[in-house]
């Protein structure tokens, strides 16, 4: 009996279905969601705090025992993922309150939001590989309305390849949990872990994982599987951007993560070498799309894409070491993402635009937001003693202790092309001055927009500053996941 | 002439299907039926009330905006598992009634579950419904 | 009739993906149509397939005896069908108005929010 | 000591706020923190001569070797003197040159975080946490350097400085990790009791390699220098502190810290030296061909420097102490001088040297701090640079390799940076023609301060050297050889080899500068070096990057769905089918037949054919018919094989999509064809391919022997514990109601999702064009 498993799936959903009664009443609505990623936020910290004391924790759903029910299971890696999920969630619910347009509140913005939270959340927390399935579904869904709401031009281009591409991911996947009850039997994870052994097909179990990779790999965006995400990320409203920034990759990689340390470890070399190898692509790519970019939300979304390399990065070289990389690069990686979407975001307030060619000025006229901006910039581009500096020496560690110096080069190399295009905004944005044909402002900002880019800008300093015990805590989570 | 055939029979198949809705969402436990396909029996007889009647009729006949039965359904379907939680089970525990109906078998909390989906699944159907017909 | 079975998800699958590849949005929805279907259809053949032996416990015994259908993938199988109902009708709904809005039903004229600048 | 560190960075918080309170005061008042520091460093001098490094260590993320340890010996002691004396220096000097400047508390902010930083590079005690604090200073010298943000041109090079040594960095990193995993410790102390051992392991040149890139990088060695001149952009202030007597030695620094761990081997030796002569012939001979001041001074410090890795590559007893004289001759002239061009340029308006001139009398005691500095620049006595330039030639004749080779090198860019110590010394002050935009005065007691403070030490220094030697730079030797030295330093040595080497230089500098305005017109060498030089490939590089990132993503992200799908089968059916090939798993392929009754395989070739009709038809309510087809005929075989609910909703569902889909495509244009034949087969073929490897692996799959443990305890309990007969709807509602709960969550949000495409419309249909942004399409223009 441990109510704390089930919480960060029914806090979101009761959230959403109470925004879904009060669907006229928006500032209601408004409030909703931030109580209700308030909660979820509390939730997932009593599980973290629950975890750390008490170790690895399960909940038979239904009461039905273990295979047979449906397992939930939070290690820390899943409670790691929950508070992150509450902290953006949180992040991007009090943005909203500050620049949602009343059309979108009007239409199910609340609800879908926290829909979206459930799921992901969902996936996070679940044990049982089709309950996984129907997670990404239900995050999935909320993702594409959320993605199309407002039904612009741009949201409706973009729309059609994400939905296209994702239902692709989805259909392999079931088609990859259907082969693999059909092989086994079973669908608890931890009992599809123990009969996975006996299988005496390696080059089923092989193909089957590679099915997995794929699935899981596109809902990640990695190479050469991500044109979804640039695609389509840059269109929605930022809050929403900087949601699905923070979240929706990151469930394609935890679920990548989950299966390759727990159900595909046997034939560990043919796919750790393509990880591998998909890691390096998906950071040069990513990154040379970003520099390639005048917009900030589309190079925004390329980095996305780069900054999953490094987590595969930590994935395929599989030590400990590199899996707290990993853990710890996820942390890293969700915030300051979700801080520069938004930063854009109060550029375009100020601007009126997301152009690097009309941009410009903000430093002279806002320089607070100049801070926001440098610090999570800077993070991402890893330099210290900001939290980016940390995750990347994690891996850098991890990989020269393995001398798996291709990747460790490129990882490094990857990072400074990061600084460059993180430069290319400040540079653009911040230090050129405005000129005279610019546009002019396009609007005011509120206290809600500025308050989550500075909690988010304050967090990646302070994971810098408690680098130590937070890298043990990603320790922890790694052993975890191996089993250890 | 058509209009006036359609919407005879549909003053008498309406009641019907509603009847047979809740016979396939009640015999689900034990026979082939359930939640899902009920709801979508209670859906295709308002399809066919708004054919005949028109869409305002339809939703007035509803009598509460579709999205609402979306979310009491979604509720219902969460508190069914919630009330063990409040006996200290594990989420979703079913908790049965000691005496059994005649046609129902036992009550219990999987029951209120699959009223819930039957209830999403009617506002479902009916928000994707009415919103095409409104078109 | 497993072996029956594996190619027609194979065609289905493979009719599935070529329409995806197509120009038309219309023929993308048809394209995950099959998509889902196929996927369906091939959770249930791995299930092994039983003839008229439905998992239903007789009224008068406690237990089904002998063989009988795997339930489990059938249940699998309607969760899917419903969720990919689901998202089948927004896809529906997504196409339609991604057409009334860009003014095309080809792919290729709605490639400008992956473009340069 | 950390507070030490961490109260610059704390000042810098508060700099604005201290500038806005205490306007005009606020340089004066800023400034004691560093004058503070250098006095408790001085305190330091006693113990750490006598032998005794002060080391204290607090542990910050100790599973990754970071720690945050400080570490004091005689080297570190060298630097943080120099770091807070001649920043207090500067923070007073900056408060006037940047008099009345909108953003002088920012200056102030990144200028005492920068020295903060540099404090903490010097006296770091673990390697990572020197990393840390190395990076920091890169930053700050960017914010610095592109101070005057407006200009396109200091941005440019704030980025350039930036990219050049963050590469660097990052190489460094790499470095330093290995060393620590090889070294077996990230703390110095730890690894210099380690000696020279690890100069056998494997990985000792890869770790010197990736070393030396940081160090050469931030150090502005050949042929990394050229961002050091265009640093030239950031006040002068900041250049006289960051590019000339600070920021930029730290990789001097570096290679001083870690030669008793890396030095001494051939690799290191010719790598050093080879590239501190060729940084430090290339410095002094670009310099005579500048005009402008500061870059004059720039390209001189580019030799200084080379000069100083060139003295630590040799790594003999005499070469390190000659490189940490020379170091601090250097930065005493070379700040005052710096400090010195500032004031000029502040007071005169221009830094060309071809327009400057007669500023003697206007400015009297900058052109003597001037004047101090340049001979000490050029060597002669009875300054502190003439005792330096002597122990430099000195330890080149002594070097253990190539001596003539090194000597030969040393005395030619001496020559050159003697003619350049004329210009900035002699010609600004004392030249007879002058064309000055404004009339210069003298500079304002702040900005003499520095200079003439300078400048003196240079001279009391020179006069009295055992006041250094005995102390602070035996001290600093001591470190680098990890042996007590005891440096002796004299004025006058008497007439020997080295003498009569430096009075050559001085009559050849002579007459180079009698010279420079010849040189300076025929010029042929600023040219090629401005279009071959280093600064030329970075900006082909930058090119080549941006042209390879636009092209790359053109490839990739082209916008063409069907060939992201492509992509995707292929890599799918490539990978998956590679394994399947490789590791068997086709030998069940022809499944047994027998068991197919006449109706089910009707129905399954029904559904192929719809399937293939679906694909072939170029009518949408043909397709729409072969869908529903397919889906019944599904649902037949769902009803056949003993799944009657499972039939029942997909009869149902198959219906209802079927409606929709021709409710809703009905107004859609018909199918026309819009891929060319080849596209068609080609497409075929690749769905065909991933068609079979599915089938393959179904095949495989079934072979495998299994039996569901999960059904027959659904079976067992469905009705004595569920109270279900129907165990399908009992798994659905019960057994794994959680995933039933998702489902109609799935549902919910897909009505949600409908209904808001349906009546959400923020933007009008613009029919064939995306409406674009105001003012960007003029009429006329090609679309």
């Amino acid at each position: 009996m441990d109510v704390l498993l089930i919480l960060p799936i029914l806090l979101p959903l009761l959230t959403a279905v109470a925004a879904l009664l009060v669907w006229n009443r928006r500032p209601v609505q408004g409030a909703l969601g931030v109580l209700g990623t308030v909660a979820l936020l509390g939730a997932g910290l009593a599980l973290l705090d629950a975890i750390w004391r008490d170790g690895v924790r399960t909940l038979q759903v239904g009461n039905w025992p273990d295979p047979f029910g449906i397992t939930l299971s939070a290690d820390l890696f899943s409670a790691i993922m929950v508070v992150l999920a509450g902290l953006i969630g949180l992040a991007a619910a009090v943005y909203s309150l500050g620049s949602m347009d009343p059309d979108r509140e009007r239409f199910g913005y609340y609800p879908l939001f926290h829909f979206l939270l459930m799921g992901v959340c969902g996936a996070f927390l679940t044990g049982d590989i089709f309950n996984l399935y129907v997670w990404f579904e239900v995050m999935l869904i909320a993702s594409f309305v959320l993605m199309v709401l407002g039904g612009e031009r741009a949201q409706l281009e973009g729309g059609i390849k994400y939905v296209t591409l994702n239902l692709m991911a989805s259909a392999l996947f079931l088609a990859a949990v259907g082969i693999l009850y059909g092989v086994t039997g079973a669908l608890n994870m931890a009992d599809l872990a123990h009969r996975l052994r006996y299988v005496e097909q390696p080059g089923l179990m092989t193909a089957l994982a590679v099915l997995f990779l794929v699935a899981f790999g596109i809902k990640a965006a990695v190479f050469p599987l991500f044109f979804w995400l640039p695609a389509s990320y840059h269109t929605p409203p930022v809050a929403v951007s900087a949601l699905f920034s923070g979240l929706l990759t990151k469930v394609g990689v935890y679920a990548l993560i989950r299966v390759f340390t727990r159900l595909f470890v046997q034939d560990a070399g043919y796919l750790h070498a393509i990880i591998l190898v998909i890691a390096g692509l998906t950071m040069v790519t990513g990154v040379l799309g970003a520099v390639a970019q005048t917009e900030v939300r589309r190079l925004l979304s390329f980095h996305i894409v780069s900054q999953i390399g490094y987590l595969l990065m930590g994935l395929g070289l599989f030590t400990p070491a590199a899996l707290a990389g990993a853990v710890f690069f996820m942390a890293h990686v969700v915030l300051a993402k979700a801080a520069l979407f938004l930063v854009g975001g109060i550029a375009h307030r100020l601007r009126g635009t997301y152009d690097l060619k009309k941009l410009g000025g903000l430093y002279r006229s806002h320089p607070g937001l100049a801070v926001l901006f440098l610090l999570p910039a800077l993070s991402l581009a890893g330099l210290p003693p900001l939290s980016g500096f940390f995750a990347k020496l994690a891996l850098v560690w991890a990989g020269l202790e393995t001398r798996q110096f291709a990747i460790v080069a490129v990882a490094l190399g990857v990072s400074l092309l990061t600084l460059f295009s993180m430069m290319k905004i400040w540079n653009e944005a911040f230090w050129k001055p405005l000129g005279e044909n610019d546009p002019p402002p396009a609007g005011g900002t509120s206290p809600a927009l500025w308050l989550p880019v500075a909690g988010l800008a304050a967090l990646t300093v302070l994971i810098g500053l408690a680098a130590g015990p937070l890298f043990v805590l990603s320790l922890r989570a790694a052993e975890q996941l191996l089993g250890m | 002439m058509f209009s006036l055939i359609l919407s005879t029979a549909v003053r008498y198949l309406f009641p019907l299907m509603m009847l047979f809705s809740v016979f396939i969402l009640l015999r689900g436990h034990n026979e082939p039926g359930g939640g899902f396909v009920g709801g979508l029996v209670v859906a295709a007889a308002f399809s066919f009330y708004a054919i005949a009647y028109g869409v305002p009729a339809a939703r007035r006949t509803l009598g509460v905006d579709p999205r609402v039965l979306i979310g009491v359904g979604l509720l219902m379907a969460v508190g069914s598992g919630l009330l063990s939680v409040l006996q200290g089970q594990p989420f979703m525990t079913g908790l049965w009634a000691g005496i059994a109906l005649p046609v129902l078998g036992k009550l219990g909390t999987p029951l209120l579950f699959d009223v819930g989906v039957y209830l999403v699944v009617i506002g479902v159907m009916l928000t994707i419904i009415f919103t095409l017909a409104e078109e | 009739m497993e072996t029956v079975l594996a190619f027609v998800i194979g065609g289905l699958y493979a009719a599935g993906l070529y329409m995806l590849m197509r120009r038309s949005i219309v023929k993308l929805v048809i394209g995950l149509a099959l998509m889902s279907q196929a996927a369906n259809l091939l959770i249930f053949t791995l299930g092994r397939l039983i003839r008229g032996r439905p998992a239903l416990i007789p009224p008068d015994a406690a237990a089904l005896a002998g063989p009988f259908a795997d339930p489990v993938p059938q249940a699998l199988i309607l969760t899917a069908i419903v969720i990919s109902f689901g998202v089948h009708a927004f896809t529906i709904i997504l196409v339609k108005r991604a057409y009334q809005t860009v003014g095309t039903d080809d792919l290729d004229d709605m490639r400008n929010t992956d473009l340069l600048s | 000591m950390v507070v030490a560190v961490l109260s610059g960075f704390l000042l810098a918080i508060t700099a604005p706020g201290v500038v806005r309170l205490t306007r005009g005061a606020s340089g004066w008042l800023l400034a004691l923190l560093p004058a503070a520091l250098t006095v408790y460093f001085v305190h330091y001098l006693e113990p750490v001569t006598a032998g005794r490094a002060v080391a204290v260590s607090y542990p910050w993320a100790p599973d990754l070797g970071v720690s945050l340890s400080f570490y004091l010996d005689g080297l570190s002691l060298l630097f943080a003197l120099l770091i807070c004396g001649i920043g207090a220096l500067v923070v007073v000097y900056a408060d006037r040159y940047l008099h009345g400047h909108p953003h002088l508390g920012r200056f102030y902010v990144y200028l005492l975080a920068f020295m903060a930083s540099m404090l903490g590079l010097v006296l770091a005690g673990n390697v990572l946490t020197m990393f840390i604090f190395w990076e920091l200073t890169s930053l700050t010298s960017f914010l610095l350097i592109g101070f005057e943000h407006e200009r396109e041109a200091a941005r440019a090079a704030a980025l350039q400085a930036l990219l050049v040594t963050g590469a660097g960095g990052l190489a460094l990193l790499a470095g330093l990790v290995l060393l620590g995993q090889v070294g077996g410790s990230m703390e110095f102390p730890a690894l210099l009791n380690g000696g020279r051992a690890i100069q056998s392991h494997s990985l000792y040149l890869p770790i010197l390699l990736l070393i030396l890139a940081g160090a050469f990088t931030k150090s502005a060695q050949f042929p990394f220098h050229f961002w050091l001149p265009g640093a030239m952009e950031a006040p002068t202030p900041v250049s006289a502190y960051l590019h000339s007597a600070t920021m930029v030695k730290a990789g001097v620094y570096l290679l001083a810290r870690l030669s008793p761990i890396l030095g001494g081997s051939d690799a290191w030796h010719y790598m050093v030296v080879g590239v501190g002569a060729a940084t430090m012939l290339l410095g002094a001979l670009v310099a005579l061909w500048q005009r402008d001041l500061k870059r004059i001074l720039a390209y001189s410090t580019v030799s200084a420097l080379g000069a100083l890795v060139l003295l630590l590559g040799l790594d003999t007893v005499l070469s390190v102490k000659a490189a940490m004289l020379f170091l601090l001759a250097h930065a005493l002239y070379k700040g005052a001088l710096f400090l010195v061009a500032g004031a000029v340029d502040h007071e005169t308006g221009t830094r060309d040297v071809t327009r400057l001139g007669r500023l003697a009398r206007a400015m009297p005691l900058t052109a003597v701090a001037a004047g101090l500095a340049a001979l000490s620049m050029a060597g002669l006595p009875p300054m502190l640079g003439f005792i330096s330039k002597e122990l430099l030639y000195e330890a080149q004749l002594q070097a253990p390799r190539a001596a003539a080779l090194v000597t030969g090198a040393g005395v030619l860019a001496n020559v050159f940076l003697v003619a350049v110590a004329g210009t900035v010394g002699m010609s600004l002050f004392f030249r007879r023609r002058a064309d000055l935009p404004k009339t210069p005065h003298e500079a304002p007691p702040a900005m003499l301060l520095g200079p003439l403070l300078l400048a003196g030490m240079g001279l009391s220094w020179g006069l009295f050297p055992e006041v250094i030697a005995n102390s602070l730079l035996s001290a600093a030797v001591s470190a680098v050889r990890a042996e007590a030295t005891t440096v002796k330093l004299k004025l006058w040595h008497g007439v020997n080899p080295v003498f009569a080497l430096s009075v050559l230089t001085l009559a050849a500098g002579a007459g180079v500068y009698a010279a420079r305005g010849v040189i300076r017109r025929v010029g042929p060498l600023a040219d090629i070096v401005g279009r071959w030089g280093p600064q030329r490939w970075y900006t082909l590089l930058l090119a080549g990057l941006n042209g390879l990132a636009r092209a790359q993503t053109r490839l990739l992200q082209n916008g063409y769905l069907r060939v992201y799908l492509m992509v995707i089968i292929v890599t799918t059916v490539g990978l998956a089918g590679f394994a399947l090939l490789l590791w068997g798993g086709l030998s069940g392929l022809i499944g047994d037949l027998s068991d197919v009754r006449p109706n089910e395989g009707i129905i399954a070739g029904l559904i192929l054919a719809a399937a293939l009709m679906a694909v072939l038809t170029s009518s949408r309510l043909a397709a729409a018919a072969a869908l529903s087809i397919i889906g019944y005929g599904v649902a037949i075989i769902y009803m056949l094989f003993s799944a009657p609910d499972l039939a029942m909703t997909q009869f149902a569902v198959e219906t209802l999509t079927v409606i929709l889909f021709v409710l809703v495509v009905y107004r859609l244009p018909r199918f026309a064809p819009l891929s060319g034949r080849r596209a068609r087969v080609r497409d075929a073929l690749l769905a065909l391919l991933a068609g079979a490897l599915i089938t393959a692996l179904v095949l495989t799959a079934t072979a495998v022997p299994r039996q569901s443990h999960l059904a027959s305890y659904f079976v067992e309990n469905s009705w004595t514990r569920a109270h279900g007969r129907n165990v399908v709807n009992v798994i659905l509602v019960d057994f794994r109601a959680l995933d039933t709960l998702g489902e109609i969550t799935v549902l919910s949000v897909a009505a949600i999702g409908v209904y808001a495409l349906l009546r959400l419309r923020l933007e009008k249909p613009t029919g064939r064009e995306h409406s674009p942004p105001e003012g960007t399409c003029r009429l006329g223009e090609d679309v």
